[in-house]
């Protein structure tokens, strides 16, 4: 979204452009976590915002996942709207009893009377040469826990307003915050900054007529890239940029594949049990008989994350995801 | 590498971090349970508090020996009974204020029934027409928590925020004394001494989790003695002396009220049926051990104070077991009612706004549910 | 499978048998959980072993799930094969933590130098009437893990056979236990218990021609049971028992696809993320030109597990499996 | 109920369960941390225990500075350092049997390093070319673990499982002041306590948790004083006093493989250097309390302590830093070697066996890897 105004920012900045103008908006907002505080979190999102609405609002927490999470939970349950920042993607599974047993059901269990409006900040992925338990990518856990939303941000724009959409929901929001665009930059403006879409709408950043790769969050530049490099090969991808697997846009998804026949789904999360098995089955469901060939998937291995100077042939690139275009059983050619 | 160099500047001394934060002694439980009935202490305590316990817990005993009829009857698909336990249970609902917050356990409905909620609501969770079967708000007892120990953080995450809003909430959360083994009861106790968080920890100690022992569960000299740890005070109680209960709480409570931050308080009590009415109690422990604890039973020992005193005659005991009598007889009555339930309460409040994919599948339910009755109107 | 000296024995007693018959086999074999030595467990799998083998072999620790998968992971590592069980499968979740970043990941870790022979049981699933935390389907959490085998049986003999060959494994095993499956009998011999099958294969319960019904655990007997009720409209259903999730049986499952053509994956976890997706992504990758209609999925909704009361509406039941069935877009009737 | 009928039963008396388990007084640490250097205590000291710690103090902070440049020469991915806390580290390595086995967290590849490790197989995870580098078994040190205090339950679990096998083995497990806010640290105390087993649990309180400082992560009186909540005694010890870590560990360690069970101690450090080479400690932290440090530098109190008594000299100084420089030099050697990759390994060790979804994802890489050679061959 460029305006006159606007400037390079960062993912990471527009990140904390959307929780300081949340924070300077309601009071209610408050933001908790490791290191968040005096440092501004090990990434920087959180940088300023102590010392603009002080530590009550902005807490350095001790160190303890669940306890953030379970505390967060205490204070949404008195009326508060909560912001916590897992450090890494891994260190958010201490505190997965708390996010699946209270944050997700907590509104169901009280027929509504206390509604979780929580937003679990958790930056996840790899390539940015982590060492061992700082890369997982965990949406699947996320996606399979009802009573969460979950999105994921592909653009500087999106960060912001996804940020602020998360935070103005009554309802609890993982933000998977992709780490390798945290210095990703975009011309935005954030006097002006977007609109703020409400969570759930998937958006079609390419248009294409060859097939659709279905991606999201760290996947997404990977798969533009791709879809240039495909211009070579004669086919014109469309790509589709999730944005929000919870809710799931079946409908912008569907259309997009009936209308090229074809589709990969593209994301670095583990392939098996991962979110491209969803995506591919309610894809194939909806879309069958316009399908010129199955849905394929293109995720990382099924292993543990890999070290760092193996993690380039984990993450699926744009070869990868070219071999797999290729295999759409083309009739004619390539 | 200058340290050489430095050599002259050394002087023997302690690190630099090092200052004796606070004095512990004064976290340190006693070394003797607190206890109040047929002790001196009994003397100064407020004749109608004693006479308030008192019926509370005949009710509460009736109470619950009603809930446990009624898995018999079919009627609750689940009853883990305080039966022994009512004196914590009564003295928790009673110490605090109307504005406070209770945590309650999945353990703790009469607490949370002492304090107003009505029984049947209370047991909707155990019927199992709902998860929760009460607005939590309208009483402030948050929803009975199963997970054990992960009410704890919630409650001091309340307090904390309450405190932060400038209101004057006490936040009481209930646990038993196998929940301490959990990280979230570390983790509750630390936030809320870091944060010096208005909450009382009430954990009551009735000898066992599930089958398992308290010399299973910790090594500690007493549970109370984990709060030093955290940097609280750290309080022991006879939780069968519903006055000392009260006292210990009551003091814990204006000590948080008053911005000194939690305490942690253990209360040794007994559990005397078994862990729920599914459970078999005699397959680990024998029955000399419970009838050890006939003799100190909340009710007696509470009876025996008032009538010595004076305070009670066989008219007043009369009075009371008729008045829990008829509660139980409400209880019995309207819980004999089927609840009503509509299926497509499955698809509400799960999300604010239902999702498309929870829309297709309400639809979906909604069909099946109207070919059924079509099913059977043929 | 039936022997002559067969007697009916619950699927419970026949988990029992198979921890007794390892125990016995094997000094390195060491139960721990809540309640499952003096107790027995709290559905009696247990029963019997503190007694026979000292409460060094069989013991109740103090209660804290994330401390009992910690210090099983430490028993593995001297050595010792511990079989950890979590009371419910909601309480699983203290302990997702080592799970995840520890049980799964440290033979990889350590490039195979520290295996983690190490069996988690996990009672699993509703049906039982049980109050919320209490019927979690949690498969979707673990099928997400590499690293983690999943397996989860539907007979008495396979409960006897799987818990076996986990324990006998040199990696981590999840064994999911249908709960409502504990008390189902069947003719089978402990005396002559059947062979230990190693871990991964799938099994046809049921051999037909019309469709495949993919399912496993507790869905078995329904599917079992649709089947049955499937003649009356004509349609010869075969079912598959998938009985492993990780590994996943591709060989077995495509096989009986690609000879029906069409396909209902039905469990009772919730739909949405849940192990449906990856099965029908991977069946219709496989089998796409074979398949006469989309892979079609019955799941539990994408909800919080219901109240007991409620619970029968949620379970996929017969009549939505035929539903789904009656969808595979026959050309001619029904 | 059958309460009035008892009533003559009833005698005042504690609850029946109750018996104090222990004394906790002997439980509790001492006021001031335990110190050696620089006191009387230093007299009895072994000297050539003194000058071995003296030795692998001097060529630690040196293999500190030595990881720290490999970071600036892109040579490690991160380092943590522990630079200031050389004391702990050596003290915990010096003070096991070879049969012994210790936890490293993800900040003692140093405390791994003087166990005997080879200091580019402990700086494999670091550099970033597998996870852990090295068997474990070789030297008995666990993998480095970074998810925080979740090690602790696996020295537990081991302390353990040696002990019911018979074997004369100790755990020493290591912990920073942040890790013992999880929940992990709490259930791996209690386990130890409860089983009695063979552990030692070595927190090094270095003030901070990345930017957190000790205040907020915990208002109890020391770290140590956890210890009583478990029934386990807790011991305060001078974090850079290498002699008193020693001492006081060697103690633990004695009282564990006497059957004594588990021990807290924490030691009072300071981490020097920024957290790891990418944090930027000046954002909450003063250069003053840095500096207030340096007068108390674990080298700094050896060599006074070691030339006072005549027991070092300019020579054997030189010796020392000499071997220290030796072995910085070949670290730096070794480590500006590339690592030899195969990424075929991503698909080993993930199963005993690979499965058939692993072997096809492994042929697809394989084919890839080939296509990308053939391309460069051309
Ligand atoms: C996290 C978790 N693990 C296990 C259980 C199963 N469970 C229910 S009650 C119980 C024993 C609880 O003992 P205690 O805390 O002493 O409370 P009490 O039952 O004595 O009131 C167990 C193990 C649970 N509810 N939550
Ligand atoms: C479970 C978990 N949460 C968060 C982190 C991220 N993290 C790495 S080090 C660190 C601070 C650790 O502080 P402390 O325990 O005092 O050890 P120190 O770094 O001082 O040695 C944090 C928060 C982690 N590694 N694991
Ligand atoms: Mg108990
Ligand atoms: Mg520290």
């Amino acid at each position: 979204m460029t305006t006159v105004a606007a400037k390079p920012a960062t993912m990471a900045q527009a990140f904390g452009r959307a929780l300081r103008d949340a924070m300077a908006a309601d009071p209610s907002v408050h933001v908790l976590g490791e290191d968040v505080g005096t440092l501004g979190g090990v990434f920087r999102v959180t940088d300023g915002l102590a010392k603009e609405f002080g530590d009550a609002r902005c807490t350095d927490t001790p160190l303890a996942e669940a306890g953030i999470l379970g505390t967060a939970v205490g204070m949404a349950m008195y009326g508060l709207r909560p912001v916590v920042e897992m450090q890494f993607d891994a260190f958010a599974y201490p505190g997965f009893e708390q996010l699946i047993s209270h944050v997700a059901k907590m509104r169901n269990r009280t027929r509504g009377a206390m509604p979780m409006p929580l937003t679990v900040r958790v930056p996840y992925g790899g390539g940015i040469g982590g060492v061992e338990h700082h890369s997982d990518s965990s949406e699947a856990y996320y996606m399979a826990t009802p009573g969460l939303h979950v999105v994921t941000p592909a653009t500087v724009a999106d960060a912001y307003g996804m940020m602020r959409a998360a935070i103005a929901s009554d309802d609890p929001v993982v933000v998977l915050e992709p780490k390798r665009l945290y210095w990703s930059k975009d011309s935005w403006n954030p006097e002006h900054p977007t609109d703020v879409e409400p969570i759930g709408r998937a958006v079609v950043r390419r248009p294409g007529s060859s097939a659709t790769l279905i991606t999201y969050g760290p996947s997404v530049p990977v798969c533009m890239e791709a879809a240039e490099a495909a211009r070579a090969e004669g086919w014109d991808l469309e790509v589709v940029d999730l944005r929000s697997l919870v809710p799931f846009d079946d409908e912008t998804v569907s259309a997009s594949v009936r209308r090229t026949g074809r589709a990969v789904v593209v994301h670095e999360s583990g392939g098996f049990g991962g979110p491209g098995g969803e995506i591919a089955a309610r894809v194939t469901e909806r879309c069958f008989h316009h399908l010129e060939a199955p849905v394929l998937r293109v995720a990382g291995f099924d292993i543990p994350y890999p070290p760092p100077m193996l993690e380039r042939h984990h993450l699926p690139g744009v070869d990868r995801i070219l071999d797999a275009v290729a295999r759409l059983q083309w009739e004619a050619g390539s | 590498m200058t340290v050489m160099e430095q050599r002259d500047a050394y002087r023997p001394t302690p690190p630099p971090a090092w200052q004796p934060r606070t004095d512990p002694a004064p976290l340190l439980p006693d070394a003797e349970p607190f206890r109040v009935l047929g002790t001196d202490a009994a003397a100064k305590a407020d004749a109608r508090l004693l006479h308030q316990l008192y019926a509370e817990v005949v009710r509460g005993r009736r109470y619950n020996a009603q809930a446990t009829a009624l898995t018999k009857q079919g009627r609750l698909a689940v009853y883990p009974s305080s039966t022994g336990q009512e004196a914590c249970e009564v003295a928790a609902a009673l110490v605090l204020e109307e504005r406070d917050w209770l945590f309650p356990s999945y353990r703790d409905t009469l607490a949370a029934v002492a304090r107003g909620l009505d029984p049947v609501q209370a047991l909707t969770l155990l019927r199992g027409d709902w998860h929760t079967g009460y607005d939590p708000r309208e009483h402030r007892v948050a929803p009975l928590c199963t997970p054990l120990a992960t009410q704890l953080p919630h409650a001091v995450g309340l307090a904390h925020a309450a405190r932060l809003k400038g209101d004057d909430v006490v936040a009481l959360a209930m646990v038993g004394d196998g929940g301490t083994s959990e990280g979230d009861f570390h983790e509750a106790l630390n936030f809320a001494a870091v944060w010096q968080a208005p909450v009382v920890f009430l954990v009551q100690n009735n000898g066992f989790a599930i089958s398992v022992p308290l010399a299973k569960q910790t090594a500690a000299p007493s549970l109370a003695h984990k709060a030093v740890g955290y940097g609280m005070p750290g309080r022991l109680v006879d939780g069968n002396d519903a006055a000392a209960v009260h006292e210990v709480l009551a003091e814990a409570v204006r000590h948080a009220r008053e911005g000194g931050g939690p305490t942690l308080v253990e209360a040794i009590t007994y559990r005397m049926e078994a862990h729920t009415n599914a459970d078999d109690a005699t397959r680990y422990r024998v029955d000399a051990e419970v009838d050890a604890w006939r003799d100190h039973d909340p009710i007696l020992l509470l009876e025996r104070e008032l009538t010595e005193r004076g305070l009670l005659d066989e008219e007043g005991i009369r009075a009371v077991r008729d008045d829990a009598e008829k509660m139980a007889a409400d209880l019995r009555e309207r819980m004999n009612q089927d609840p009503v339930l509509d299926p497509m309460d499955l698809f509400r409040d799960v999300y604010a706004e239902q999702t498309t994919q929870l829309r297709e599948q309400a639809a979906q339910l909604r069909a099946e549910l109207d070919a059924e009755a079509d099913g059977a109107d043929r």
